[in-house]
C-alpha cells in the first residue's frame, strides 16, 4: 500500500496501462503540457496536447477505438462534454449496435465536475445521468482512491466506451492504493463501505463520505446504517443495491448531482420495482437542488446534501414525520 | 469484384450504381423505405474509390450506395439492409442511413451530418500510427452541407496540425436537403474554407470520372509520400430529390436542366464512344448486365428473413449478448 | 373543432403566435422551403432557412431570445440536439441563474423522435429526459393535435426555454383541435386521459395511445385503470400522478424512452418517494430498451411497449407472479 | 465612470484593469478565488470598448476584467462578485468566470470557449430585427484558442450569410490556457480563416491602443454603415500564467521577455511623454489613484455579504422564486 492522492492514484493508473499497452494513448488540451512525465515515458504521439476542439478530440478518440488504438481523451471539465456529445452519444454509444457489431470502441473521457473549487456551472455540473441514459456507454465514478486506480485501468481495458468523471472535491484526497500493478477494480461492481442492519444510504463520488459521516452519527442515536458506494454508474450493481433494502427494508439515495431524471431516481425507481415487498418506508432521495451550480463559496457548499441532512432524513423514515422534499434538505 | 474499379469498369460501375438507386426508388414507390440517392454524382464516387486501394480506409454518410458500391460491396446485401433484413450489411440494423461494411474498409458511417469528419481523423490517426497496413490512408466522402457544420473546420486543423493520411472528399452538389448551398456560403467557400486551412486543394468537375480518378490518384500519391492530408472539391450536382420521395418542386428548373446535360454517365459514355473504346451496342449490354443484377439482388434482398428482436440488444456492448 | 393532423396542429399554432406577436421568428435547416405559407405570410426576415449548423442555430435562438426575440429553432432530429447541447444546457439552461437574474430566454426547439419511420438511432433517439435532467429547461412532448397546438402556443409564449418533442409516429395522427385562437394548453399539467379505480398508468407521447389501448383490454378483464398523459415532462405535474396513485395504489409507466435515469425513473421515484404509503404493488416501469433503436421495422416495432405486454405487467401486479423486467416485457 | 473611455482616459483605464487584476492576484495568493487575468491585453479591450458606443452590445469570456473596466464597470462589485459577495454584478452566483453586466450592455458572459461566439449571431439579429437602439452593433470578445472550435467558422458564416452586424475581436494572445497556439494551428491561421468567411479582416498590433482604437472605430462606422460584420485580430500576450496561481513553468523565457518588453501600457506612456501629453509626475498621480480605487473596491468586495442559500434557486426560472 501507498498514501497517494486520488490524482497521483489516477495518472498511476494511466501510466502503468500505458506502459502495459502500446495501443493506449492520452489526448488533451495541455495534457503533454502539465504531464511531462507521461511524454517523457511514453513519447510526444502518445500523449498530445490538442487544439482547443472538444467535437473533434472526441471524434477522433472514437475513430481511433475503432481502429485498434486505445485513447483516453481529458476533456477537462464536464460542462464541456456538451461539445462532444455528437461522437460519445451518436457514434460511441450507437455505432456498434447500428452496424450490426462491426465495431468496438475501447476508449475513456476524463472529466472533473462536482462542487470545491467555486467555478460555477459550466465547469462543474454533474451530468452523468446523461450518459446512463444514453445507450451504449459506460460511467465511472469512483470515491476512494484505490478505486480511481482500480477502475481506471479497469476503464482503459475495457472494450466499451467509459466516461471516467472525477469529482472535483475529490482530486486531492488521500488514501491507500495497492502497489500491486495488477491492482484492477472491475466495472459494474458497487462497493459496501460500512455494513448495517436499519437502513441503505447510497451515494457516489463525494456523497459516499457524506452517508459515512450520517452513519456515524446515526449510530450513535441507535440507527444502524448500510453505506454503498455505487462507484460505476453504469453498469449499474443493482443486486448489492437490492441485497442491501431486502436486509435493511429503508433506502435513501443521496448525490450531488440533481434528481430529476437523475442517478438516485434509477436507483429509487429499481427498488420500488424489484424490492417493493422489502421496503418499509419511503425511498427518499437527497439530491443537489435541480439548479446550475453557483460559484460563491457558501451557496456552492449548499448544493452538496451534507450529512446532518441525512441523519434527519433517516431519522423521518423511522419517525412518523413525513420525508421531506429532496431538495429543501439538500439547501438546508 | 474488385475493391478497386478498373478505367474499363468505371463505365459499368456508374451504371450499376444508378440501376442500383433506380431500383430503390422503385421500393419505395411500392411503399418501401425512402433513401437517399446519389444520382448525378456517381463519377464522384467511382473516380475516387478506384484512387484507393484495399489497405485504406473509407468513411461515408446518409448518401453512400455510391461509394459501397465502387467498393464492390454487394448490391444484394445493400438492399437487404435498406429494407432492415438480416442478410444487410449491418443485420438490417442501420437501414439505408448509416451502412458500414468493415471487410470493405468503409467505416463508421454516420448519418450525422459531419459526425464522418468527426471519426476520420482517429481512423488516420490509427494508421499513422501503426495500426492496419504500412501506407494506408483515410478517405472521407461529406457534403457541402456538412463544410457548415463546425466540425469540418476542427478535422480539417487537426488533419493539418497531426500530418494526418486524410483525403477530404467533399461532394460539392449544391444542395443541403432542402436549401441550396448558396442560402448557406458564399459560391466559392468550400474551397476558400479548406485553403485556409494550408492543405492542398482542388476544385474538379466531380462529373467527369476521369478527371475525378486523376485528381484522387495523385492526391492518394501525394499523401502517401508525406502523410499529410488532401482536400479535393468535387463540382456535382444531386439530379433527384434529397431523400425518396421528393418532388423537388423547390428546385430551380434551369439549373437542373443544365446539368442534367452533365450527366456523369452519359460524359463518360460519350468519351468512350468518341475514343472508339466501347459503341452503343456495348453499352447496352453493359446496360442489361446491370439491369439483371439489380434484379438479382433485389430478389436476394425481399427473400432475405427478417431480423430475430435479440438483435436489438445483441451488440450494444461487447459483452456477451451485448451486455455490459 | 376542426379535425387536423398533428403537424398541421403544430403550424397553425405557430402561424397564430407569429400573427399575434411580432417577435416571433422560426430558422431551420429548410423551415423556408418547407413552409412557403410562413415566409408569404410572415417574411423572409421571420422564416429563416440556416446553414447546416445546430450549434449557431441554437446559440443564435438562445442570444435572440436574450435580445427581446422569440425564436422558435426547428433543429429536426432530436439527435441532432447532440450538436446543440452547449447553447441549450450552458446556455439557455444556465446563464439566467449564473447572471443572478439578468436575462431571460424565451426560445422554443423543435425536434422529432421515436419510432415510425424505421430511420434508426441517428434520427430516432428519445433523449427527452437529458434535458429534464438539465436545469433552467422546460420540456414538453404531447399526445393528441389539440395538445401539440395548445402546448405549442403556451412554448412560444413562456419566458423559459422550451425544448418541445414530436412523436414521429404521432405527426400524421389526426384528431379534434378547437378553432378558438386563444386556445391554449398550459404547460406543467398533466391530463387524466381516463379516469380508473384500480392502477394508474403513465405515458406521454405515443406511450398514451397504449396505455389507452391497454386500460380498454384491463376493463374486459376487471380491472380499471386509469391513463394520465404527462404531456410536459418539465415542469412535472406530479399532483396529478400523485392523486391518482393514492387513489389506485398501483403504478406502471409506460415509456418508449429506455428506462435507465429516464422519465420513468422520475415518475417511479417520485411515488416511492411522495406516494409510498398508498402504494399496494410495486411500481413497474414499461420502457424503450436500453439500446439505439433499429432501423429495421420489426425491430423498431419491437422497441416500443406494447398495449399486450402492459396488459401482462398489471396483471402481474394483482396476481402473484412478480413483476418482470421492464426490457423483456418491451421486447416481448 | 463612461461606457466610452476618452482617448485622454486611456492610460488611465487600462492602469485600472492592471491594478485591478494586481489585486486580484494578491487575493488569490491570501486563499481568494485564482481568476484569468489579461494582464497584457489592456489596449485590446481599452481601444476596442473606447470606439463602442452604450447603445451596442458586447460578449465577453473567461477572460472579462478588461472589457467591463473599460465599458466603466465598477471595481468593488466585480471584486464582490469574484469573492462570491451578494453585491457582486450577479449576485454571486457567477464568480469570476462569467460576469455579465447587462446595464453596461455587457451581455451573456460564456466561460464555456466558444460561447460567446455562438451567443453573439442572435444578439445581432435581434439588433437588426428592431430590437434596442437602431444602428446598435455586437462586438464579440473572444481569443485565440476559441478561434480552433467549430463554432467559431459557424458564427462567422452565419454573420456573414446574413448580414449581423458583429465585430469579431480575436484578442490573439498566443497561449489556449496551456497550451501554445502554435502547437495548435498554423502561423497565420486567425486571419486566413477569417478570411476564407469573405468578411473584412483586419490584424493589428493588440498592444497599441491607439491603432486598436483606429482600427476598431473604423471597423464600428463600416458595420453602421452596411450592417455586415467586420474581424480584428489582436496580435498581444497573456504576460500572467492561464489562471492564478500558474507559475508559467511551460512558458519560453524569451518570448515572455520579448513580449514584456512590448508591455501595452509603456507603449501607451511613451507615446504620451514623447507628444508631451504627460509627464512622468502626471503618471505616478494616474497610479496613485487607480491604486486607490482599488483599495476602496476592495474594501468594498470585503465588506459585501454572502448571498442567501435561496439564490441558488431563485433565478433558474422566471417563475415567481426562480420556480417554472
Ligand atoms: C447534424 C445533422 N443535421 C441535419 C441532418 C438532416 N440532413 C440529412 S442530410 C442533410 C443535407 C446534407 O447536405 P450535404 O452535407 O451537402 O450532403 P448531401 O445530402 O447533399 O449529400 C440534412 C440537413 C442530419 N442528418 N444531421
Ligand atoms: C469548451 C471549453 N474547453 C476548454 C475550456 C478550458 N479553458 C478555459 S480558457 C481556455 C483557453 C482559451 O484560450 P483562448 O480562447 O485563446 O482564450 P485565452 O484564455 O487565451 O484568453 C481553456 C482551454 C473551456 N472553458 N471551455
Ligand atoms: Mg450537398
Ligand atoms: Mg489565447
Amino acid at each position: 500500500m501507498s498514501r497517494m492522492t486520488v490524482e497521483q492514484a489516477l495518472y498511476r493508473a494511466i501510466a502503468e496501462e500505458m506502459a502495459r499497452d502500446p495501443r493506449v494513448l492520452i489526448m488533451g488540451e495541455g495534457v503533454a503540457t502539465k504531464r511531462r512525465d507521461l511524454v517523457d515515458a511514453f513519447g510526444a504521439a502518445r500523449v498530445r496536447n490538442t487544439p482547443l476542439a472538444e467535437a473533434v478530440i472526441a471524434g477522433t478518440a472514437v475513430g481511433a477505438a475503432a481502429s485498434g488504438l486505445r485513447p483516453i481523451a481529458d476533456l477537462l471539465f464536464a460542462p464541456f462534454l456538451t461539445y462532444a456529445m455528437d461522437a460519445l452519444v451518436n457514434s460511441a454509444g450507437k455505432l456498434r449496435a447500428l452496424s450490426g457489431g462491426q465495431f468496438e470502441f475501447p476508449l475513456v473521457t476524463m472529466a472533473l465536475t462536482g462542487s470545491g473549487w467555486c467555478v460555477g456551472a459550466q465547469h462543474n455540473h454533474n451530468l452523468e445521468a446523461m450518459f446512463v441514459h444514453a445507450p451504449g456507454l459506460k460511467v465511472v465514478m469512483p470515491s476512494t482512491p484505490a478505486d480511481f486506480h482500480g477502475l481506471m485501468k479497469a476503464a482503459i481495458r475495457d472494450p466499451d466506451p467509459v466516461l471516467f468523471f472525477t469529482d472535483i472535491g475529490l482530486l486531492y484526497q488521500e488514501g491507500e492504493v495497492p502497489d500491486d500493478e495488477t491492482h484492477v477494480v472491475p466495472l459494474g461492481r458497487a462497493a459496501v463501505r460500512r455494513p448495517g442492519r436499519d437502513v441503505t444510504l447510497v451515494g457516489y463520488a463525494k456523497t459516499v463520505g457524506v452517508c459515512l459521516a450520517a452513519a456515524e452519527a446515526l449510530a450513535v442515536q441507535g440507527i444502524d446504517a448500510e453505506v454503498i458506494d455505487l462507484r460505476t454508474l453504469k453498469p449499474l450493481d443493482t443486486a448489492t443495491v437490492l441485497d442491501s433494502v431486502e436486509k435493511t427494508g429503508r433506502l435513501v439515495v443521496v448525490t450531488e448531482a440533481s434528481g430529476l431524471c437523475g442517478v438516485a431516481a434509477e436507483i429509487a425507481a429499481m427498488a420500488a420495482e424489484a424490492a417493493f415487498g422489502a421496503l418499509r418506508a419511503p425511498v427518499l432521495r437527497l439530491t443537489g437542488p435541480d439548479a446550475p451550480p453557483p460559484a460563491s463559496w457558501v451557496l456552492e457548499q449548499a448544493t452538496v446534501p451534507q450529512p446532518d441532512a441525512v441523519v434527519a432524513a433517516v431519522r423521518g423514515l423511522f419517525g412518523t414525520q413525513a420525508a421531506e422534499p429532496a431538495e429543501a434538505v439538500a439547501l438546508a | 469484384m474488385s475493391v478497386r474499379p478498373a478505367p474499363s469498369d468505371w463505365i459499368e460501375t456508374m451504371l450499376l450504381i444508378r440501376a442500383y438507386e433506380a431500383r430503390m426508388v422503385a421500393f419505395q414507390q411500392s411503399g418501401g423505405p425512402g433513401t437517399c440517392t446519389s444520382v448525378g454524382q456517381e463519377a464522384c464516387a467511382v473516380g475516387v474509390v478506384s484512387a484507393l486501394e484495399a489497405r485504406d480506409r473509407i468513411l461515408s454518410n446518409h448518401r453512400s450506395a455510391g461509394h459501397l458500391i465502387a467498393r464492390g460491396a454487394d448490391p444484394g446485401r445493400m438492399m437487404a439492409e435498406v429494407l432492415g433484413r438480416a442478410d444487410g450489411y449491418c443485420g438490417g440494423l442501420s437501414g439505408s442511413l448509416h451502412i458500414a461494411a468493415k471487410d470493405l474498409g468503409v467505416v463508421l458511417t454516420s448519418t450525422i451530418v459531419g459526425g464522418e469528419l468527426s471519426l476520420a481523423p482517429g481512423v488516420a490517426l490509427a494508421q499513422k500510427m501503426g495500426q492496419g497496413e504500412p501506407g494506408a490512408i483515410t478517405a472521407v466522402f461529406f457534403g457541402d452541407g456538412a463544410a457548415c457544420e463546425g466540425i469540418f473546420h476542427e478535422a480539417l486543423n487537426l488533419a493539418v496540425q497531426w500530418r494526418l493520411p486524410i483525403l477530404f472528399v467533399c461532394e460539392n452538389n449544391q444542395w443541403q436537403a432542402f436549401v441550396h448551398r448558396l442560402e448557406t456560403m458564399p459560391e466559392r467557400a468550400i474551397a476558400n474554407w479548406a485553403t485556409g486551412h494550408g492543405l492542398p486543394v482542388e476544385t474538379i468537375d466531380g462529373n467527369d470520372v476521369a478527371a475525378v480518378h486523376a485528381a484522387a490518384r495523385a492526391a492518394v500519391a501525394a499523401i502517401r509520400a508525406d502523410g499529410g492530408p488532401r482536400f479535393l472539391e468535387l463540382s456535382t450536382y444531386r439530379l433527384r430529390g434529397h431523400n425518396e420521395p421528393d418532388d423537388q418542386a423547390y428546385v430551380e428548373a434551369d439549373e437542373l436542366a443544365r446539368w442534367r446535360l452533365h450527366d456523369p454517365i452519359d460524359v463518360e459514355a460519350r468519351r468512350l464512344v468518341e475514343a472508339g473504346l466501347v459503341d452503343d451496342a456495348e453499352l447496352a449490354r453493359l446496360r442489361a448486365r446491370v439491369a439483371a443484377r439489380i434484379e438479382a439482388a433485389a430478389a436476394f434482398a425481399e427473400a432475405s428473413a427478417w431480423p430475430d428482436t435479440s438483435m436489438i440488444t445483441a451488440h450494444v456492448f461487447a459483452g456477451k449478448g451485448g451486455q455490459p
